[in-house]
């Protein structure tokens, strides 16, 4: 780690590299040095070496732009935040785009041009594809020529593809992400001004383009207990983040969501109609009588409340809930729709089935695959695997060679959105500038730069990108500047425009079959496949199950009981399709007689993490990309038992008030008495108490806020340099995360309660970790941290034996020896890399503490309690963090540690935790209270 | 027949027990003390440089400031080693063609950094910030030794965890005003003790033993 | 009355394993050192790959090796027991086992030390737990129970060294003067260090070997005491038990009389030392397993009665759903079976003097009690506060290797001790035969 | 009584069992020997006066100072060198001190056992004169043996060698030339 080897250093990015860019890392105590540093040939003017520097980007993902704010230390970037002024952020980060940053250095990224399986280079391909070259081959209007894109939103791509089809107007153009939406009009919502929110199938708290706003904007109903809280119903047959956060969280059968609603139609339609003696019916878990209950509430609340569908709902379910939200005099208030803008949405022209159809027809000579995967992540009826290889010249350019790239005849390195200039959408059509921070490390080639490159523009993305954007309306040094700075335009949210006319479909009759519901979900962690080389996300615990490294079929407890299977079993699952045999994975709560299956595993590509993981349930998807169908599922009498790795074993509390939730009403009740407590708690010693000169930090836990979407627990990996460990150590209750979100269960198993509770060390004042490590490896500060120290720490492992909330993590192996040089450039410099034998865990950020202490102290200025933002508090989504000192009375986190929600985790041991936590209140609807 | 041993054994065995005596504790208290000579802890390190840069010239006879090649000294955690470019605002005008130059020309020529070898090196858990000692009142002197007098950088202090606990415990005596931080040979008075309080007050000066001071 | 072997025949029959090797101590030495070479491969895997391989996790952190260090430690108190404890109740029946007890407490600590060490996650920096001047400036912290454990296996392992070489010096002189051959003769010398066998010698001797004694005893007590603080200290259910300190020490001079039970039957056969070793012997010795055995009976009815009567809901349920219901419910009945069922035999005489009898228990006794220390250690670890964070703990193949060879580390080094170092005290021996001579009672009268 | 003048020679008579030996012991001291020691492999009872050994005395001051030893380190390290905030609990922690205090105390006083024994009794020492006897390697056999100080004033060349045959010794040796 002392100095670079010869091959990276070629690079461009380390000529950025400044004094200081030893890599933080235990690599033992050998003061004799040996070292060569290298400064700057020429100091860039806004660098100082030590100092980190932050530049606004963005990210897409399927077509939507993410705003970003990412941190940099000497031109390397190695920490990705939320924009706060981005609409689509508004200062969080969902767990791809910090993952994102992994992607960057992923020494599995595709590194060279090739040509068959020959290298090239850049220059060979760019003339192959010249359109001097190209012309002999896909005929002067370009008829043979076909080019698939990913979903995308850039105004630069946009008009690239225009100068595509000047110079070959019969060249087929498509575009395709699995997960991507395709209509003409995409719904905009306005959750604060939501006073009841039902949703159907929808997990918009964790899931989709806005989730990171909508989460912030439904949170922000939910701060204060109060008659001003909103009330979230969740009717879902898969149990999701969104649901289990939901005030009242109804199981249907996927197939049922029609016959649901079209019954909630009728009701809220004819209101002269005496609720009661409606048919009582039962959709797989929801009742009549609970429809009417939320119909009801519904009414109370017209025109400021808000039903939102699933955005994978089949069309006939988003018309239903158009025509309930117009119903309800919701539609311009709390929801309205914009034109999407995603290029070619609503047009099947430009859709993967028109490709397929061209391709199996012989029509195209030269097809050019710009990012995707659709060797992979395409319905397996569409046979477009197949159909690609059989095309005489193919390209593809991706960041992997992954089964498409392997596929190719042709494969460029794409380079990383980091890498690259270029522009996009936000999914309320806010223009987001895509800024790179470094040049591509592996020589990777942007869209627009392959675009140029077929259309023979000799321009540098940079100019192309300035020109499409003073299109735009984007004119003049400073609007550019100010927009790159900003990392968007403000104010250029898409106008409303009228949405399609709706037709409500004619209610059908629920059906009684034998056959089973599949329903084919994105999967937390890998999306659709294109996240699967991310160690960071591979090991993320599912927010729901609390599964790493795999997929399962997920099944209700009494289906599995019904078909004889138990977690591990084997099924196969039969559809029209195809039928795979994929491992069972109890959930309670999942609806019955419905399966769920999960897309982005099974990965065949040369990305060596991903290499095994999982089933791939593609072939299983229908032709037409229904996210819903029927199959039959069996139990797999020869397959033997699939080991899970799961980090959390028990999911009941067994009546220990771990994480603590009520009811409003029961709050309310309790709040008139609540006096706080000021008795100091009782000791043995007398201790002196914390000095009160330096600060005393503290943190509260919202456990009413927290959703459990896990983007706190990918800040952390980040900021704090922690190792990915795999599955078989998972397996052995290893991970290394260090903040966890446990989650429990309450109730029945059918139909349980769910509560998030996202857990790290505590800091306790009086730390039972402290007094038993025999070398003083971890002790305490004045500002009350309780300090974790890797070079002192011999590995007894007997602090993590006392800690009664079990947050320290061991490093059993040594988890840094095998990663990449390029992984280690991910590596935060402010962070100690820890060494195979040492104990570690939360430590407050410190080095984010001692960097706002510092450089307060060097300028002069007071230092501030709330100036600190740690990881975790910064990613998060609903602000259900909060951070600061105890000495400073009129702080927030002095405020929520008085009030009457606060709480110690296992306060009777005495450890005085400097985490308070929040209990839960949930918005219950009296009605239903009774029922539950 | 004679006895087993002959006489002479009692001799050697007590000669072995007192060796013994001698020995095992020997053994250890040697390492101990070796880990304190300069052989150990690398003080006094002076490695030759890519370029023979020389302090004593610039600093002693050209008066040129610590802070001209040293930049970040002041506002970041490390003091920053001067870009290529900067040697070159003086010596495009005097030895211009000089051959101990030729590196840094070469580095203008190839846009390729000139490998200085690290003199003062702390291992990787020890996060050092420049910044803060200064703006406390921590002379460059005083770690870095007269540097003013090196014609080639020598490594002065031991850098041991002791050695930075030693002054961290008691900060005042290795104090003196933000004014004269990289004054060289900077003569400690009798009135340092009181000048020590006196800076430990005005600066705000805390005894930071604690682990995260350093260690994160 | 029987006759009495004279001193001749005594030194001579006692001293006849150093000369003659029977073939079966190559066959067990061989298997025992292949055993050894087991121990030595898995520990440097362990080393050279870390802990990892074992099957350790979080919430269980500590597991076989700190359980085969309490069991191993525990064994040993039974030859502090044995030679110091009833050295100064004047059990004169001790004589002919202190010997082997004494070795026996050695070959385990040498075992039980090394698994602290091994167990640390860089166990390369293992002497940063002894206090010594560095230059980091940093101590140990003596608030913690380790460098107390430290402090004791230390003292431990020195005074029993210390106590058992001195005890040692008369008959390494006897060995010295009855070796065949010169080269031994003057090996025997130099470890008897010119004793001569003085009167004044003698007296100063049984001085110190009385003070060592004494030494010894409140050590035995007060080292597996700290040992049962690394886990009373800690704030853990299951763990945080002021019973702990006696309840660890009756349990580690229970394994250990079973242990020296399971050494002695075999070498009695194998050495024809029926006569000196005797049915009385195993007679007193089933008996003071079955005290033992009552009183950790004692100790496991209290520690589950308190449970139930603190009200604590994390230690009830521990101790009365965890244990016996949970994931190691099987071990945990194996372990209350063997521990406190299979010792009850001994309230018959009959079983007390057959040795396949006493045997089979002692082996029962001492699974039972590795047993014991595992459900103490994993049971707490591994279902503790919080439900979320619980874990089950299975052991990888280096576990047992560690285990099984560690087992074979002690074989190997007993086979050594029995070969090389008389293996009873010849002179203790002598004064016996000699009090038996004068007054044939005088055994009984001293143990009544 | 430490040990003979070796330098002045001395009487020895060798017997097979202890009660020879006390017997022989028990004559020449009322003969009124006063120099007089025996050899024996096992501890006979004599009625050879002895002083009073000061090793307990010696063992228990090692005692102690290796408890305060002990301890001074513990209060140096945790409660003066480097003062950590270690749980919320004093510096300077009694209770916890006084364990491996304890332990010190006894690895102290053990070894001033140990090595006091070794001191007091003049070991080690491979050769001495009594071993220049031949057969005296019976003596930790089965071999009691007495030894009258050539140097005792009750000592003469004429009865010494005879009041030991009196007492049917196996064999006496008498006073040779000392190498």
């Amino acid at each position: 780690m002392t100095s670079f080897d010869d091959e990276l250093s070629r690079r461009n990015f380390v000529k950025l590299l400044g004094a200081s860019m030893a890599l933080a890392g235990l690599d033992g105590c050998s003061r004799m040095p040996g070292e060569k540093i290298l400064p700057y040939v020429h100091q860039p003017r806004e660098l100082t070496p030590g100092i980190a520097t932050h530049y606004a980007t963005a990210m897409m993902l399927d077509g939507f732009a993410t705003g970003l704010v990412v941190e940099s230390h000497e031109g390397r970037p190695t920490k990705i935040e939320g924009n706060p002024d981005h609409p689509a952020s508004l200062g969080a980060a969902g767990i791809f785009e910090q993952a994102s940053l992994l992607q960057l250095y992923d020494s599995n990224r595709a590194s060279a041009v090739r040509s068959a399986h020959a290298p090239t280079g850049w220059e060979a391909f760019s003339e192959a594809f010249s359109p001097r070259a190209l012309r002999n081959h896909v005929g002067g209007h370009g008829a043979g020529l076909a080019l698939l894109l990913e979903a995308t939103s850039s105004s630069v791509i946009a008009d690239m593809i225009a100068t595509l089809k000047g110079l070959y107007p019969e060249a087929g153009i498509h575009y395709y992400s699995p997960l991507a939406r395709t209509e003409a009009s995409i719904p905009q919502y306005d959750i604060r001004a939501a006073n009841v929110i039902l949703a159907i199938e929808s997990d918009f708290l964790a899931a989709g383009p806005m989730q990171l706003r909508m989460s912030r904007e439904f949170s922000d109903r939910r701060r204060e207990p109060s008659a001003d809280m909103n009330r979230l119903y969740a009717i879902e047959s898969a149990v999701t983040v969104t649901g289990s956060s939901a005030d009242h969280r109804f199981r249907c059968r996927p197939s049922m969501i029609q016959p649901v609603l079209a019954e909630l139609y009728s009701l809220l339609g004819d209101a002269s109609v005496p609720a009661q003696r409606a048919a009582e019916r039962s959709y797989g878990g929801i009742t009549s009588s609970a429809l009417r209950v939320i119909a009801a509430d519904l009414s109370r609340h017209k025109g400021q409340c808000l039903v939102i569908a699933g955005e994978r709902q089949p069309p006939s379910v988003h018309a239903l809930v158009a025509a309930i939200n117009e119903q309800l005099g919701n539609t311009g208030r709390t929801v309205w729709r914009i034109r999407s803008p995603l290029l070619g949405a609503g047009d099947g022209s430009f859709s993967i089935e028109a490709l397929a159809g061209r391709l199996r027809d012989g029509a195209v000579d030269t097809l050019i695959c710009i990012g995707g995967n659709p060797s992979y992540n395409t319905p397996g009826p569409l046979q477009f695997d197949g159909a690609f290889r059989k095309v005489r010249n193919t390209a593809y350019v991706g960041l992997y060679e992954n089964e498409t790239g392997q596929n190719a005849k042709w494969l460029v390195p794409a380079a990383h959105y980091l890498e690259t200039w270029g522009d996009g959408r936000a999914y309320d059509g806010t223009l987001s500038v895509v800024q790179p921070l470094v040049q591509p490390l592996n020589g990777g080639k942007s869209a627009v730069e392959i675009l140029a490159a077929v259309c023979g523009v000799e321009k540098s993305p940079l100019a192309l990108l300035r020109e499409s954007l003073g299109r735009t309306g984007l004119v003049g040094e400073t609007a550019w500047t100010d927009a790159v700075r900003r990392g968007f335009v403000v104010g250029a949210a898409a106008p409303r425009i009228q949405g399609p006319t709706i037709v409500v479909p004619t209610a059908a009759a629920p059906e009684k079959t034998d056959h089973i519901d599949v329903t084919f979900a994105a999967d937390s962690r890998t999306h659709d496949g294109s996240f699967a080389n991310n160690g960071w996300l591979q090991e993320l615990p599912d927010p729901v199950t609390k599964l790493t490294w795999d997929n399962a079929a997920h099944l209700s407890p009494a289906t599995a009981a019904r078909l004889l299977v138990g977690s591990g079993d084997t099924v196969l699952v039969r559809t029209p399709a195809s039928s795979i045999r994929l491992p069972v994975l109890i959930v309670a709560g999942h609806a019955d007689d419905s399966v769920t299956v999960h897309f982005g595993y099974g990965r065949r590509g040369a990305e060596r993490l991903a290499a095994g993981v999982g089933t791939d349930v593609f072939p299983m998807w229908p032709a037409t990309g229904a996210f819903v169908s029927s199959a039959s599922v069996d139990r797999a009498v020869d397959a033997g038992q699939h080991t899970f790795a799961i980090t959390q074993s028990h999911w009941k509390m067994d009546g220990r008030e771990q994480a603590k939730s009520e009811t409003l009403r029961s709050y309310n009740a309790r709040q008139a008495t609540f006096k706080p407590d000021d008795h100091p708690p009782p000791s043995l010693f007398k201790g002196e108490p914390p000095p009160a000169a330096v600060k005393q930090w503290a943190m509260t836990i919202d456990l009413g806020l927290c959703t459990g979407c896990s983007a706190c627990v990918v800040a952390c990996q980040s900021e704090n340099n922690i190792p990915v460990v795999g599955k078989e150590d998972v397996e052995k209750s290893r991970e290394m995360q260090w903040l966890r979100i446990d989650r429990y269960q309450d109730g029945t198993e059918e139909n349980p309660e769910f509560i998030a509770q996202p857990m790290l060390c505590q800091q306790c004042e009086r730390a039972p970790c402290e007094y038993v490590c025999p070398v003083g490896a971890t002790d305490h500060s004045p500002d009350g941290l309780n300090e974790m120290v890797y070079n002192r720490c011999v590995g007894t492992r007997f602090c993590s034996n006392n800690c009664p909330y079990k947050v320290r993590r061991f490093n059993w192996f040594d988890y840094n020896a095998e990663i990449s040089e390029t992984e280690k450039m991910a590596k935060n410099p402010d962070v100690t890399v820890r060494e195979r034998g040492v104990m570690e865990k939360c430590t407050f950020c410190v080095q984010r503490i001692r960097e706002k202490e510092i450089s307060a102290e060097v300028a002069g200025t007071p230092f501030l309690g709330s100036s600190v933002v740690t990881a975790c508090q910064q990613a998060c989504p609903t602000r259900a963090i909060t951070f600061g000192s105890l000495t400073e009375p009129e702080s927030e986190v002095m405020r929520q540690r008085e009030g009457p929600r606060a709480y110690n985790v296992l306060d009777e041991l005495g450890t005085r935790p400097r985490v308070r936590y929040l209990s839960r209140i949930r918005n219950a609807n009296p009605a239903l209270d009774t029922e539950q | 027949m004679p006895a087993l041993f002959p006489r002479w054994t009692n001799t050697a065995v007590r000669t072995v027990l007192i060796s013994l005596a001698v020995v095992l504790p020997g053994v250890p208290i040697s390492v101990m003390a070796w880990q304190r000579t300069p052989g150990a802890t690398g003080s006094g390190y002076s490695p030759d440089q890519p370029v023979p840069f020389n302090h004593l010239l610039h600093v002693t006879d050209f008066r040129i400031d610590c802070r001209y090649c040293h930049a970040s000294a002041e506002r970041s955690s490390v003091a920053g080693l001067p870009p290529s470019s900067a040697c070159t605002a003086c010596h495009n005008e005097v030895w211009s063609n000089s051959i101990a130059l030729a590196p840094v020309r070469q580095s203008l020529a190839t846009n390729r950094p000139v490998a200085w070898n690290r003199v003062n090196r702390l291992p990787d858990f020890v996060y050092f910030n420049h910044s803060i000692h200064v703006a406390k009142g921590v002379g460059c002197e005083t770690c870095h030794g007269r540097v003013d007098r090196m014609s080639q950088v020598v490594r002065t202090a031991p850098l041991t965890m002791q050695w930075c606990v030693d002054c961290h415990a008691n900060p005042g005596p290795k104090l003196r005003p933000v004014d004269e931080i990289t004054v060289m040979g900077r003569a400690v008075g009798a009135d340092q003790v009181a000048l020590g309080d006196e800076l430990v007050r005005r600066y705000k000066v805390r005894r930071l033993t604690n682990c995260t001071t350093c260690h994160r | 009355m029987r006759t009495l072997p004279s001193d001749a025949v005594l030194t001579e029959r006692l001293l006849a394993p150093l000369w003659n090797v029977p073939r079966f101590w190559w066959l067990l030495f061989g298997l025992s050192s292949m055993g050894t070479l087991l121990l030595i491969g898995a520990v440097s895997y362990t080393v050279a790959r870390g802990i990892g391989v074992w099957g350790n996790n979080i919430p269980v952190a500590w597991a076989f090796a700190i359980t085969n260090f309490v069991w191993w430690i525990g064994i040993g108190h039974a030859g502090t027991f044995i030679s110091a404890f009833l050295l100064l109740l004047n059990q004169r029946w001790r004589g002919s086992i202190n010997r082997i007890a004494e070795a026996m407490t050695i070959f385990a600590l040498v075992n039980a030390a090394m698994f602290p060490v091994l167990h640390l996650g860089r166990p390369w920096f293992f002497y940063w737990l002894v206090p010594y001047p560095s230059t980091m400036n940093v101590w140990p912290n003596f608030k913690s129970a380790l460098p107390w454990d430290v402090a004791a296996v230390t003292a431990y392992f020195t005074v029993s060294l210390l106590f058992w070489y001195l005890g040692l010096v008369p008959d390494f002189a006897s060995a010295r003067d009855a070796a065949p051959t010169r080269l031994r003769r003057i090996a025997y010398g130099v470890f008897a260090m010119g004793w001569r066998g003085s009167g004044y010698q003698w007296s100063r001797y049984r001085i110190a070997y009385m003070l060592l004694a004494g030494l010894a005893t409140p050590l035995v007590i007060s080292v597996h005491s700290i040992v049962s603080l690394d886990f009373s200290i800690t704030k853990l259910p299951g763990w945080h038990s002021t019973i702990f300190p006696p309840y660890f020490v009756i349990g580690a001079i229970y394994s250990g009389l079973a242990m020296v039970i399971i050494l002695l039957i075999p070498l009695r056969r194998a050495f024809s030392l029926a006569d000196l070793i005797t049915e009385m012997h195993f007679d007193r010795l089933a008996k003071l397993m079955l005290v033992m055995g009552l009183m950790l009976l004692y100790s496991y009815v209290m520690e589950s009665f308190m449970s139930w009567y603190s009200g604590d809901q994390y230690e009830r349920y521990v101790y009365l759903f965890s244990r016996p219901r949970g994931p190691y419910a099987v071990a945990y009945w194996i372990m209350t079976i063997f521990n406190v069922g299979a010792p009850q035999v001994f309230w018959l005489r009959r079983f007390r003097t057959s040795t396949v009898v006493l045997f089979l228990v002692s082996v029962a006794v001492l699974i039972g009690m590795w047993l014991e220390r595992f459900i103490i250690i994993v049971t707490s670890l591994n279902r503790d506060f919080l439900t979320s964070s619980w874990h089950v703990f299975v052991p990888t193949w280096v576990d047992l290797s560690i285990l099984a060879g560690s087992l074979a580390l002690f074989s190997t080094l007993f086979l050594l001790f029995v070969r090389f170092v008389p293996a009873m005290a010849i002179s203790e021996m002598k004064v016996l035969r000699h009090e038996l001579s004068v007054s044939p009672t005088v055994g009984q009268a001293a143990d009544a | 009584m430490r040990d003979l003048d070796w330098s002045r020679g001395s009487y020895l008579a060798e017997f097979s069992t202890a009660d020879e030996l006390s017997e022989a012991v028990r004559r020449f001291l009322e003969m009124g020997y006063t120099r007089v020691e025996t050899f024996s492999p096992m501890p006979v009872d004599t009625i050879v006066p002895r002083t009073r050994s000061r090793l307990p005395v010696v063992v228990f001051a090692a005692g102690v100072a290796g408890a305060i030893l002990s301890y001074a380190v513990e209060w140096y390290a945790n409660a003066f060198a480097y003062v950590q905030n270690i749980g919320g609990r004093p510096a300077h922690a009694v209770p916890a001190f006084l364990v491996p205090a304890l332990e010190g105390a006894i690895l102290f006083a053990a070894v001033a056992a140990f090595a006091g024994f070794f001191t007091s009794a003049r070991l080690p020492k491979l050769w001495h004169p009594v071993f220049e006897i031949p057969g005296f390697e019976g003596a930790t056999v089965d071999r009691y043996w007495i030894a009258v100080d050539g140097a005792d004033a009750r000592t003469s060349t004429n009865t010494t060698e005879d009041e030991l045959r009196l007492l049917k010794p196996l064999r006496v040796v008498l006073p040779g030339p000392v190498t």
